[in-house]
């Protein structure tokens, strides 16, 4: 699905969004009339340090508004930015303080939905939908990690093996069933159905306590420690504290 | 006249990530919390044929400093490069979650290249998780410095979490970027970064440019002591996270990118900083480089 | 990976009384050793687990030669290789049997 | 009537073709290829200069351009194959015939090349041989070799890094051959006179510093633990009761390793002053710590060494300098220097059999000797005592009395019993062999002979050589170092122990060195940026290399 098709999806009553530069900002008009603001990275353009404190400057801002509005973050993006100059300055820090402002704006009422409908990789994927309260992917999405050939490089394996190793494992490959398994991604909307009344249903739904994306993980069986890795540590912390 | 050279006993960048836990640390106060008796090894690399440790690379726990209780995780950097894969990464989790609940301050001993290839999506995942877990805690009032100095750097989603600490800690050797010198050289070609040219990735991503753009609070020696003496120092200072630190962030971020946006390398940086002679920062001892570092853009507190 | 196991008297007992001890990391050309006081004092397991395949032979003599001429008695060792060489896992193993007598923290 | 000038005129008529394109002595950088098209003819011996360091990469790359439909045939009488372009002209046709003595970065490739018959090997030398040959039957007829700068009368300042450059101008120059020297840069004054004048006929200015290759910068951050232990051995071992004060050291890590705790073990010893005095050795950036400390009193020098130019020149006490104060090095003087004035080698090799012999060939890759074989030797043409060199004697040769006596000087191998990847030191057979069937070569590449041995250093311990008395103990006593290595674990244990008992073996512990004391935090020095700081800022190590 194209970003206007989702939009139009989602939006039924309307919509200001603008993309600039692979940036997207705007609201969205939710059918009982109240709005959803929209912000994210698209087109496939990579995050780098300008873009992400575009982003954390509107999310902050809405964040001060203390009106518990929505925030949707539509994604189709590649990485980070890879150049000298990002890292120069600092990109890490940017690139961690846009996942802060999203965690900050949802800790201060405002959810936070993260809408991954094409590409997004590595760092970008961290600090955008992989920060925001709820991810949803649309069928088609592709995020990744790294992809099968460079992964063939770095492990000195043919893509052949990589491939095969792939079908018994969610762990390492790219693609969206991968990391739904993992439970990185909560749900898989269905693009036949309305949109809006999938956000609408996703919005009605109680905030759920926690960071529940590890259990998600072992339900699905992509990651099968981890949950309960970080539920022993956190006990036996305590225990001895 | 110079005299011999004579290294103090441990090395941070040389030393193993337990070593540098026992030197931080008060002595004999580290409990190990899923220690490598237990076992849990990842169970990923058997796919790839590839060696296990006992304790995945993360040694997490609590212990004492200068008598109070706090929460340490350490990276070893030199089991695959002190990546992050399932196991590794949930332990880190689980002590955000612990000092969110107790209300301990947290040290993350970092040496890390980023996300574990080989267990790419649990890694990535967990590097999500552990930066939520971290943002709770420190919300709920815990303090969560960082570290660096290790061999592998705070590399990938490492220079993320990093990025979401209170406050942080760096050597000389240490260095915090987000993308690796090697990846930007094979995706944009040797012009834009030619990864063999140490002391480019130095002066670009080491602890002497972070701390001076305001990447990182201290800048201290290679040996447990300084760390510890930096760490004591930054545990005293506010941790808090709210939208008042991120507001403060944003603005010091923005003038960041303002007043740097045309400078081409780092020694342009540290030139208009003030810094006379910019190109003997490199070589400069970690005294007369915090001599000259009065200049440097201040943290402010703000991250 | 290989995985190899042994199981032999131990003539020296491990001193001290410390319950484990862990030296050296897995890379490559390193190893990490667990030592477990979990045996009686005259016996001594060890299980590897190695990268480098068809080394028996000399991980057999590195291991009758540490329990030999160090104190390994009552000690169950894993070993996770990383493709270390003879010297180097001979160095480690004694590492570890100093460390766990206590001899330095 | 005999002309007894044919060699002159035919100089005289290189120098006519090659002044078309020269102005005075100067040519173009951009006029070079066919500049030597024009000075050159099929067939010639020709002296690349390149050795284990410094390099004439311009001339290499220009000579590599020559149409080999007109310049072909070249025999190449040259130190080093270390440039790509040293092989591609025998690739391209233009060489046929080497004769050589060090290819370490070409390793791979010139076993390839020798085996698909692109060249034709003459003999693989060690440097003060190859150089021997240069005066006797290997004279080149066209020098190419490289400086610092030049001023117009073709006066060269080689710098530092001097190293084979006189002997190379000397043979081809005073021999009626054509010498071609790169510069840097073209002066008005050159700083000192390296060579004078009259014996260059062109130079070129290639705008840049010649290459040269940090070859002898070792990073103490990759020393490890068991090359600490073999450093310990030698110094305890070896050094202290000989009383070694002047040797030379190769260019492993065991050898940086024992440079690195001269001041702290050697100092715990009480050794200072005592061993490690005098030195033929490159400016090794390990052994600033020792200098420092007040170790060395004087260093000669092959060549020079990256990024040490300054720490150098700030140490005229210790190094050979000239009037401009910078370093003065010579490959050919420092060789003799070594065979003859030093009482110890100590290196590293890849493979020894259980005669001693040691080789540095596998069946992949001939790095070629560089000047070990001479420097591991021992000189049959010494006369002058010395203590550890009597003592060696005597032990080697106990029954002929001492005024007849020779001495020894002392050869040792150290290395650890296995090397990268688990390959085992010690072997059977030698690759060596194996290549020298392949290529019908008569002489296998033997790096160092096993008569010549004196000691080999593993960290099992250290096996004395001279003490043993027939061939069966010498096997049993490298058989007795060599560790967990098939070699090692088929010794004669029996056999071993009275070797032992009688001093032939000694173990760490019998030298009183516990095996787990070998701690990186013996090192001087633990990284770069160490040395650089133990320099006092003078030493600036090259990019590469830095951490900082």
């Amino acid at each position: 699905m194209t970003l206007a098709e989702i939009l139009a999806g989602l939006f039924p009553q309307g919509h200001d969004v603008v993309v600039t530069d692979g940036l997207v900002l705007g609201t969205g008009t939710r059918p009982g009339g109240g709005v959803v603001h929209v912000l994210g990275v698209v087109e496939g353009a990579p995050l780098g340090i300008d873009g992400a404190l575009k982003l954390a400057g509107k999310v902050l801002a809405i964040a001060r508004s203390g009106d518990g509005t929505p925030i949707l973050m539509p994604i189709d993006s590649a990485s980070q930015r890879m150049s000298r100059h990002d890292e120069l300055l600092g990109l890490n820090e940017y690139l961690a303080h846009l996942a802060k402002a999203l965690m900050l704006a949802e800790a201060e009422g405002h959810p936070t939905l993260g809408l991954l409908y094409g590409r997004s990789a590595a760092g970008a994927f961290i600090a955008t939908a992989l920060a925001t309260g709820h991810l949803v992917a649309l069928p088609g999405a592709h995020p990744e990690v790294m992809d099968l050939p460079s992964m063939a490089r770095v492990t000195k394996l043919s893509l052949d093996v990589l491939t095969e190793k792939a079908r018994a494992t969610a762990v390492f490959a790219p693609g969206l069933d991968n990391l739904v398994q993992t439970g990185a991604i909560h749900e898989i909307w269905n693009p036949q159905a309305s949109l809006a009344e999938q956000l609408e249903t996703r919005l009605a739904a109680p905030a759920a306590p926690g960071d529940r994306r590890d259990r998600l993980g072992a339900e699905r069986g992509g990651r099968p420690l981890a949950a309960a890795i970080a539920e022993r540590v956190a006990s036996r912390v305590a225990e001895h504290a | 006249m110079s005299t011999v050279f004579e290294p103090e006993a441990l090395s941070w960048y040389e030393g193993s990530a337990r070593q540098r836990i026992a030197a931080l640390v008060d002595p004999g106060s580290f409990r190990e919390a899923v220690g490598p008796e237990e076992r849990e090894t990842s169970p990923h690399l058997a796919l790839f044929d590839l060696p296990e440790q006992f304790d995945d690379g993360m040694i997490v726990g609590r212990a004492t400093l200068d008598g109070a209780r706090i929460l340490v995780a350490a990276q070893e950097g030199r089991f695959m490069g002190g990546a992050v894969g399932e196991v590794h990464g949930a332990k880190l989790v689980g002590l955000l979650r612990a000092a969110k609940a107790l209300g301990l301050d947290v040290l993350i001993l970092f040496d890390t290249g980023g996300v574990r290839l080989q267990e790419a999506n649990a890694g990535e995942t967990a590097i999500a998780e552990i930066m939520r877990a971290l943002v709770e805690a420190r919300c709920a009032g815990a303090r969560v410095v960082g570290l660096v100095g290790g061999r592998s750097g705070c590399y990938g989603g490492g220079g993320l979490i990093a990025g979401c600490c209170s406050a942080l800690v760096v050597t000389e050797q240490g260095r915090i970027s987000v993308t690796g010198p090697e990846v930007i050289e094979t995706n944009r070609g040797v012009e834009e970064f030619d990864a063999r040219d140490r002391a480019l990735v130095w002066r670009t991503m080491g602890g002497k440019h972070r701390y001076l753009i305001g990447g990182a609070d201290r800048f201290v020696d290679d040996s447990p002591g300084a760390f510890r003496n930096a760490v004591c120092e930054v545990l005293k200072g506010p941790g808090r996270l709210d939208l008042e630190t991120l507001d403060a962030e944003q603005a010091r971020l923005e003038g960041r990118l303002a007043r740097f946006r045309t400078a081409g390398d780092a020694v342009a940086i540290w030139s208009s900083l003030g810094i006379d002679d910019a190109p003997a920062v490199p070589g400069l001892s970690t005294r007369a480089f915090r001599a000259l570092a009065v200049c440097r853009e201040n943290a402010d507190d703000a991250r | 990976m290989e995985r190899l196991s042994y199981t032999l008297d131990a003539p020296i007992p491990a001193g001290g009384t410390k319950s484990q001890a862990i030296v050296g990391v897995v890379a490559s050309g390193n190893l990490e050793v667990l030592l477990e006081r979990v045996l009686a004092p005259d016996r001594c397991t060890v299980e590897i687990a190695t990268a480098a395949h068809g080394f028996g032979e000399v991980w057999a003599a590195v291991v009758a030669d540490f329990v030999t001429r160090r104190a390994a008695g009552g000690l169950r060792i894993a070993i996770n290789d990383g493709g270390a060489r003879p010297d180097t896992v001979a160095l480690r193993l004694a590492q570890g049997a100093r460390l766990i007598a206590g001899d330095v923290p | 009537m005999r002309d007894w000038a044919t060699q002159k005129a035919a100089r005289a008529a290189r120098i006519a073709a090659g002044a078309s394109f020269a102005r005075g002595k100067v040519v173009q950088a951009a006029d070079l290829v066919p500049f030597l098209g024009a000075v050159l003819r099929p067939g010639d011996r020709v002296c690349l200069e390149g050795d284990n360091q410094k390099q004439a990469d311009l001339l290499a790359d220009a000579l590599a351009e020559v149409d080999p439909g007109v310049i072909h045939d070249l025999h190449m009488v040259q130190s080093g194959i270390v440039l790509p372009s040293h092989l591609d002209v025998f690739e391209k046709g233009i060489a046929r015939r080497l004769d050589y003595s060090y290819s370490g970065p070409q390793a791979a490739r010139i076993a390839r090349m020798l085996y698909g018959g692109q060249i034709a090997l003459g003999a693989v030398h060690t440097y003060l041989e190859l150089f021997a040959r240069y005066f006797i039957d290997l004279t080149p007829q066209v020098a190419l070799i490289a400086a610092v700068s030049a001023d117009r009368d073709g006066n060269l300042y080689t710098g530092p890094n001097t190293e084979d450059t006189p002997t190379v101008v000397e043979a081809t120059s005073f021999k009626d051959g054509l010498v071609v020297a790169q510069v840097g840069e073209i002066v008005d004054r050159v700083p000192r006179v390296d060579i004078p004048g009259d014996r260059v006929h062109f130079v070129v200015e290639a705008g840049r510093p010649f290459h040269v290759e940090p070859l002898f910068t070792r990073d103490p951050g990759a020393i490890t633990e068991t090359q600490i232990l073999t450093a310990m051995l030698a110094i305890k071992g070896l050094y202290a009761p000989y009383g070694i004060r002047r040797l030379n050291h190769g260019i492993g890590f065991n050898t940086a390793a024992i440079e690195l705790l001269l001041p702290t073990y050697g100092e715990k010893l009480g050794l200072r002053g005592q061993i490690c005095t005098h030195w033929a050795l490159n400016p090794h950036p390990t052994l600033i710590p020792a200098i420092e400390a007040g170790w060395v009193e004087q260093i000669h020098c092959f060549g020079s060494e990256v990024g040490m130019d300054d720490y150098i020149a700030a140490r005229p006490d210790v190094y050979f300098t000239g009037a401009d104060g910078s370093l003065r090095s010579n490959r050919a003087f420092c060789q003799t220097a070594g065979l003859y004035a030093c009482d110890l080698f100590i290196g590293s090799t890849l493979q020894m059999d259980l005669s001693g012999h040691s080789s540095t060939v596998t069946t992949n890759r001939i790095a070629g000797f560089g000047g070990a074989p001479n420097m591991g030797s021992d000189p049959r043409g010494r006369r002058h005592p010395s203590e550890p060199w009597l003592k060696a004697g005597a032990e080697a040769y106990p029954s002929t009395p001492a005024p007849l006596r020779r001495g020894r000087k002392l050869v040792v191998q150290i290395g650890e019993t296995f090397g990268d990847g688990n390959v085992p030191l010690f072997v059977e057979r030698l690759d060596a062999l194996a290549l020298a069937e392949k290529l019908d070569l008569p002489l296998a590449p033997v790096m160092v002979y096993g008569d010549d041995v004196t000691h080999i250093v593993t960290e099992e311990g250290i096996a004395n050589l001279l003490l043993c008395r027939d061939a069966d103990e010498r096997e049993q006593a490298i058989r007795g170092v060599a560790g967990y290595t098939e070699i090692g674990r088929r010794r004669d244990a029996g056999l071993v122990a009275r070797l032992r008992e009688r001093g032939v073996i000694r173990r760490p512990e019998d030298l009183g060195i516990d095996p787990l004391d070998a701690d990186r935090s013996l090192l001087a020095a633990r990284s770069i940026k160490d040395l650089a700081l133990a320099s006092g800022g003078l030493y600036r190590p090259p990019s590469q290399f830095r951490n900082w």
